[in-house]
């Protein structure tokens, strides 16, 4: 297929529309509010359901509504936006509902700043709301695999009854670049027999719920969420390496960091420093092994994290290393998005120390 | 051998966890007597609130979702929105529904939604043991105010009948309650009304149905429906607030 | 090849849309392209810009903090990137509203006076057509015949009539940069 | 013939069934307690039953049935 | 002072109270409700305001309103309650505002239980909220330091101007318990000259904001923060260890789990095993090189981290040990509080499994 | 030498983000005046939504916080609950306050919040580039509305100043514009008394301003006054909607 | 000693007064005492339990699977916890509302007709005093005294009038288990 | 004597001062451009200014000052 120009926040849509989302709901927001404006043009077109909601709060608890009824639902926003959808999204998933959520970060905390941003890593990855729940959370750094993750992330939501995150910074959704609508691989999903879409001749009635009172009850279903849980981490995850075979130091980054890091590699081996780049692609579950596994290799002398936050992955970094090799940090915050130039002189400074 | 009067099919063969001559269980029974009585057991989607009736959906004999503590309507609109063939009810309490909800309702009601909203309002928070609600009346003890609700502390009671009406896209609304009989059979035809205008597409029907809760107003059952009918009644005045298909009264 | 560009100015005055055509283009004659805004807080009257890359290679970094290429729309423009420009790089001056002249000798500047060119073609609003002219005219990062195409495209159907004056501006914001070979 | 069922595990002796009926018949058994620990409701009278049904109409608890037999 | 048999969560009211609260809004939910119904009482007699809130949303807000006064604002929820504040957490934190907020944790997700539950770790420790922020967070395991904490959250709050969060699960506020009402330690605070007090004579106004549309103020004030929360990192810094000088296995609990190891340890010795309790006292800023210390000693065969939840602090428990010794999980999800019984079948396995 | 008209004091000396002729710029001249005038500024403290007013806390020459989106109400009462002697207003936008901020504005005037909410009904999403707000017009484009908002999808507009006027906590409620002087002094006299009626303690108090928004209505300012006059005022009468003092018209 | 005693009930029925007496008296005592409650969904109707531990050194959990006291003032609470109280134990029935035996041969079980007696001593109401003080009797977890006063005190004021009944209810509770020795 | 101030780095050429002017003596300078761009406003005719106030009143951007001299 012939590439096309596209930016970032309208592939969001239209691979959703192509992924048959049957409907979306969201508050407009800025970086992101070409998703819902694309979204009120296209979905009606396709027949499907487009409504802007009152708040975020009302938009995740409609994608709760739909979803219940065995529907793909879809929400976008950005950092505060999703802060509100905390306690939707703790529903979504202790009601084992599946759903795609997009949220195109920017610099908080607070109102913050419209720029791009990485810091809502803890609140995608470790779940914001209450509760023991994790969002799968898949991290594309072009436009390119955002088209191809976002019709993905309606499959494995379905596949796993689990919510999807797919986390961007905010200069992902404003990026234009060609890009390929190439078919995605389609899972045989499940039947969606829990799904409330009336009766209909079914014995009892379908109940979705996360309410359970009894508190043994409520360890089962969390213990049922539990072992889903691993069989996500056993199944989904997804990184990218480059040349991280015979590197000395080893950056991790995901989404436009991550990017830029290419153009630091290509620099920093013509000056003679071996560099690797280690790009988580699902942030949860975290490509842990394979990092330690890199990072365990004698060629290894370090690990430089480098992040549009003060430094949130870095736990999971840190936490798959296991203290075999030093992890340094570069990181910019509040909409800052770090140059090439500044990543260099961190990486350097940082082999610097190592000796 | 013929019934005179047995539990409608619309509820299933479940004990119910409502205290004494809580008005949540007769409620219940009307709704579900209507949808039957309408043949939308197989059709109707239901959303319970976080509140007593946060059980509902065990016992209904259909369909039903458990929303976030205030966000039926949302839910419902999720529902309707893309089931637009299908009915589908809210059933929330006032601390659901006027306090934590007031932004979801007046927006569901704004856009028209075609759900109905059944609304019990008993004047406190039963579920989490008798907080003030923003329905409670003035001089109301409840264990947030428990010296009586004051309007200079926190105002006075909202009438959500009346604040809804005033929204296009609300075309029914109605006030009843279930202390007697004749009272009784107009709150199952007002139900009855809003799910008949509901799948005729006319938009959003609100039923009200004032309601007791013995326990947490520390009254017998038998109290408090005397009370409602005395105090109550006085402030939420009953009947139809608005009803677009037949010009408000 | 690897362009950076920066191409800015008022909101409304087409910065962006030059970076788009670029990019468009690029992307036809089968370059790797990238383009990303930059906005500034204000809806209306505030200044925009993006940042663009093209290159034949597969591109890392989107933005950069020194451009090859600047395209000043207008003096704030001007102003915030003039420095930060590639020892020889090019910069390209709206000269019609920029009467500032670039102090720096390491680099080829341009001042293109694309409001008067515009309004002798007779399409006022054409000023960034012209200014894509003149850009392409000194970079020749991309073939005259692919914006052309583009330009014919964009205006295809009802708004058709507009071709030619657009083409037009294009044309002259080429034919004025011939002056600096 | 009118019977009337009451289902007296479920019931919770709120009263509201008697405070309907319209020939003041229903009244609690002081002598029963169920296993929820109230003392049920019952018809004193049977026979004056005229089977209009409010009382089952407004039990909360669905704990009366009421037939023509 | 003599002992005085208290309630949980009208302890926290209390306290808060003795610690010159000047505001309380809150909603209703259990298992906390007896706070604003104790603050409805208590209040207005000593003459300080109560609002009961139309929604958590609104507490939160209304807290922010009044902590911007220069006030001590305080707000207390339970798990779904606490997602709902994560926005105004993070404006909170933003505006560098301080505030007192209590999460007397359930088990979820979703609507879960209303039973006791430690499901918000996460949520609690990594801001639930966007953006680069952390709540300082104290974790009684009784009723006595309840007492203690909740009066001197306030100070540390305007100390650091960052909000505070008691991490309680449930059944500490339900707990009924001898405590004494002695005055804990006060700071010397900076005065607050930032709030918007009205600008009386004060030549600019003061605005207080989380807004920051350059990208670069908002890095700079994001930079400012990260060093605020170093600073609390070095100083704040709590633990409880009960026996680990020898001991062969530490578990690692906070909260009721910590209280109930109690009796496991005595258990365990009179059975001739040398068990050990690790309890953090600040879930954030963890106590890392105090674990890691303890740990670390040859005598230290194992870990055993006991939650109830799935297991959220074991990423700091990880994370402190570096590797260094294998670390066992035993947790009980959705309000189910684990029993002695339980922690020493999990603490024997363990050592079993380590042989 | 004498100044006729000079900037008011209560406005800083900082140029405003503001697009060409939006009214965002002559209500905050209002609101200063007012202050000014009624000697307020030392003691006053505003709170901004988020919206294109989020700036509002930089132009004005008082003290103010700003507020999430659509909490300004929420965060007012918890200025106002502890400084009940000093004024204390929002500004809000028509997003900020009918749509995502529902919920605290209807509560903050149940309550009867003594503070002073100046609402901004432009009928769109400004700051986020033109989105469809709940007031909206039908037929109106917007971003999120492309072929212009049609009911059946959105719902009709809402008039929030009748909707809150149904709440006793509101006790005035005035709907004006600023499109020419006549009407820019009545703006300003509402707001005035909109004030005089919060120092006096009466209770919630709500100024809603049709505004424009040029730059999303897609039209010159002058367009889009005529449009405001027009289109607008038909829609939502201009006007006292509630009065306590002064009975309802 | 160490008194780990699981007090149930219907809700209303005092089973959790029960419990706070006697911490309130362990307190008093100079026992380590923690009171824990246990409620389910229902308002009205439904069962509540506290769990009591008196102590004479730090109590570590509030809460345990074995009690070594039980008190069950109705069947639901009986079915619940007799299995689980712990050989040697004591289990307590308000044998006014529960007719059901207990099987178990490995623990102490009194049956206390507690309506019966309230009824008796002319406060129906004060069902909870007479198991309080059968309790007491049984365990001397406390001293009589202690109870007393703290009788005395919870009906200072207005109330006075109340205390000799409750009193006599408690001392009647007390009474009745003699026979048991 | 009236004087009229306009502030011209500050006009956004909105020109709403010019519509409400009830003597129409105002109008955008076509030879100018300020540094945000544009044609700023100006007084064409002061002698007809009758000092109303209205422009400055009107004007959003606080632009326009007017003094007695
Ligand atoms: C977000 C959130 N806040 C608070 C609660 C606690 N809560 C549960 S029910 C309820 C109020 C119930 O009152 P109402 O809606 O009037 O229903 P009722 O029980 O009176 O029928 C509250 C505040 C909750 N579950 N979730
Ligand atoms: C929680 C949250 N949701 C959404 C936004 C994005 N947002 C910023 S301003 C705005 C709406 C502004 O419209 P309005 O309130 O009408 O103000 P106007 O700009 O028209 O004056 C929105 C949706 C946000 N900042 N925070
Ligand atoms: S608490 Fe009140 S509302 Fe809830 S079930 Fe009991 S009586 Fe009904
Ligand atoms: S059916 Fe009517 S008359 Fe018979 S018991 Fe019931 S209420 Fe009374
Ligand atoms: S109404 Fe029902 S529950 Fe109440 S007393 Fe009568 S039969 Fe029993
Ligand atoms: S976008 Fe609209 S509301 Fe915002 S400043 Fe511009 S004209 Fe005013
Ligand atoms: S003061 Fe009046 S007459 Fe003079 S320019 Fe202004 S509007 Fe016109
Ligand atoms: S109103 Fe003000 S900004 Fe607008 S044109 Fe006149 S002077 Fe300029
Ligand atoms: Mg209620
Ligand atoms: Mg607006």
């Amino acid at each position: 297929m012939a590439k096309e120009l596209w930016k970032g926040n309208e592939v969001i849509a239209e691979a959703a529309i192509r992924a048959g989302c049957d409907c979306y709901f969201g508050y407009p927001i800025t970086p992101q509010s070409e998703v819902p404006e694309y979204m009120s043009v296209h979905m009606p077109k396709h027949g499907r359901i487009f409504v802007q909601a009152e708040s975020e709060v009302a938009a995740i608890n409609m994608v709760y509504g739909a979803a219940a009824c065995g529907l793909r639902a879809m929400t976008t926003s950005s950092s505060p936006g999703i802060s509100l959808m905390q306690e939707g999204i703790s529903y979504i998933a202790g009601s084992r509902l599946p759903a795609v959520i997009v949220n195109c970060m920017r610099g908080g905390p607070g109102l913050g700043t419209i720029q791009p941003s990485q810091a809502d890593y803890y609140q995608s990855t470790r779940g914001g709301g209450h509760g023991d729940y994790r969002t799968i959370v898949l991290a594309p750094s072009n436009i390119q695999e955002l088209a191809d993750f976002v019709q993905e992330a309606f499959d494995i939501a379905d596949y796993y009854r689990n919510p999807v995150m797919i986390a961007v910074d905010g200069m992902i959704g404003q990026i234009l670049e060609p890009i390929e609508w190439r078919p995605v691989k389609r899972r045989e999903l499940p039947p969606k027999d829990w799904a409330t879409t009336g009766k209909r001749g079914r014995k009892t009635p379908n109940l979705v719920t996360s309410l359970f009172m009894d508190p043994e009850d409520c360890d089962r279903m969390n213990q049922l969420m539990g072992e889903n849980l691993k069989r996500i981490e056993e199944n989904e995850t997804r990184y990218e390496a480059i040349g991280c075979d015979d590197a000395e130091i080893i950056l991790v980054a995901y989404g436009t960091p991550a990017r830029i890091i290419i153009s630091v590699l290509d620099e920093l081996r013509t000056q003679g420093i071996k560099a690797g780049l280690f790009r988580p692609i699902s942030l949860w579950p975290f490509p842990e092994k394979p990092l330690h596994d890199y990072v365990a290799k004698d060629n290894v002398k370090l690990v430089l994290d480098v992040e549009m936050s003060l430094g949130q992955m870095i736990d999971d970094v840190r936490l798959a290393i296991k203290g075999k090799k030093p992890v340094h940090f570069y990181g910019r915050a509040g909409g800052i998005v770090p140059t090439v130039e500044e990543i260099i002189e961190a990486a350097k400074k940082a082999l610097k120390e190592a000796k | 051998m013929a019934y005179i009067y047995k539990r409608s099919e619309g509820l299933r063969d479940i004990p119910m966890h409502y205290c004494p001559g809580c008005h949540h269980g007769i409620v219940h029974k009307l709704v579900a007597e209507v949808l039957e009585e309408m043949d939308l057991l197989d059709e109707v989607i239901g959303v319970c609130p976080v509140g007593c009736a946060v059980f509902a959906g065990d016992y209904f004999n259909c369909d039903f979702q458990e929303a976030a503590h205030g966000r039926a309507p949302a839910v419902a609109t999720g529902i309707k929105r893309t089931h637009p063939n299908q009915p589908v009810f809210t059933y929330q309490g006032d601390g659901d529904l006027a306090s934590i909800g007031a932004g979801e309702i007046v927006h569901a009601a704004m856009r028209g939604e075609k759900f109905t909203t059944v609304f019990i309002n008993n004047g406190i928070y039963g579920m989490t043991g008798g907080q003030m609600a923003p329905t409670t009346l003035i001089g109301m003890k409840a264990s947030t105010c428990q010296d009586g609700r004051s309007a200079e502390q926190a105002g006075m009671p909202m009438r959500m009948s009346e604040m809804l009406a005033t929204l296009d896209g609300c075309v029914y609304a109605e006030r009843v309650c279930v202390i007697d009989i004749p009272n009784l059979n107009k709150a199952k035809r007002a139900i009855k009304k809003a799910f008949e205008y509901q799948m005729a597409g006319k938009g959003f029907t609100f039923i009200e149905v004032l309601s007791t809760c013995p326990t947490n107003w520390g009254m017998t059952p038998l109290k408090a429906n005397q009370f409602l009918k005395e105090k109550m009644a006085a402030y939420y005045q009953l009947g139809v607030v608005k009803d677009t298909a037949q010009e408000v009264k | 090849m690897m362009i950076k560009l920066i191409s800015a100015g008022f909101g409304g005055q087409g910065a962006l849309a030059i970076g788009k055509n670029l990019v468009e283009a690029g992307m036809r004659e089968g370059l790797e392209v990238t383009w990303t805004p930059s906005y500034g807080p204000e809806m209306r009257g505030g200044t925009a810009n993006c940042s663009v890359v093209l290159s034949e290679k597969r591109i890392g970094s989107p933005v950069f903090s020194s451009p090859t290429d600047l395209i000043a729309l207008n003096l704030p423009s001007l102003n915030k990137f003039a420095g930060k420009v590639k020892p020889g790089g090019n910069i390209f001056i709206n000269s019609s509203t920029v009467s500032e002249k670039v102090e720096r000798s390491d680099v080829n500047v341009y001042y293109v006076p694309c409001g008067e060119i515009a309004d002798k073609v007779g399409n006022p609003k054409a000023v960034n057509m012209v200014m894509l002219g003149a850009y392409i005219g000194v970079s020749e990062a991309v073939k005259v015949e692919t914006v052309e195409t583009i330009i014919r495209e964009m205006f295809a159907g009802a708004k058709e009539k507009y071709i030619p004056a657009n083409i037009a501006a294009f044309q002259s914001g080429i034919d004025f940069v011939k002056q600096y070979e | 013939m009118i019977r009337l069922t009451f289902d007296t595990e479920r019931c919770k002796a709120c009263e509201l069934c008697a405070a309907v009926c319209p020939k003041h018949i229903l009244a609690l058994n002081a002598d029963l307690v169920n296993l929820k620990g109230y003392h049920p409701m019952g018809c004193i009278d049977m026979a004056s039953c005229i089977a209009c049904a409010s009382c089952a109409k407004m039990c909360p608890d669905s704990v009366i049935t009421i037939e023509k037999i």
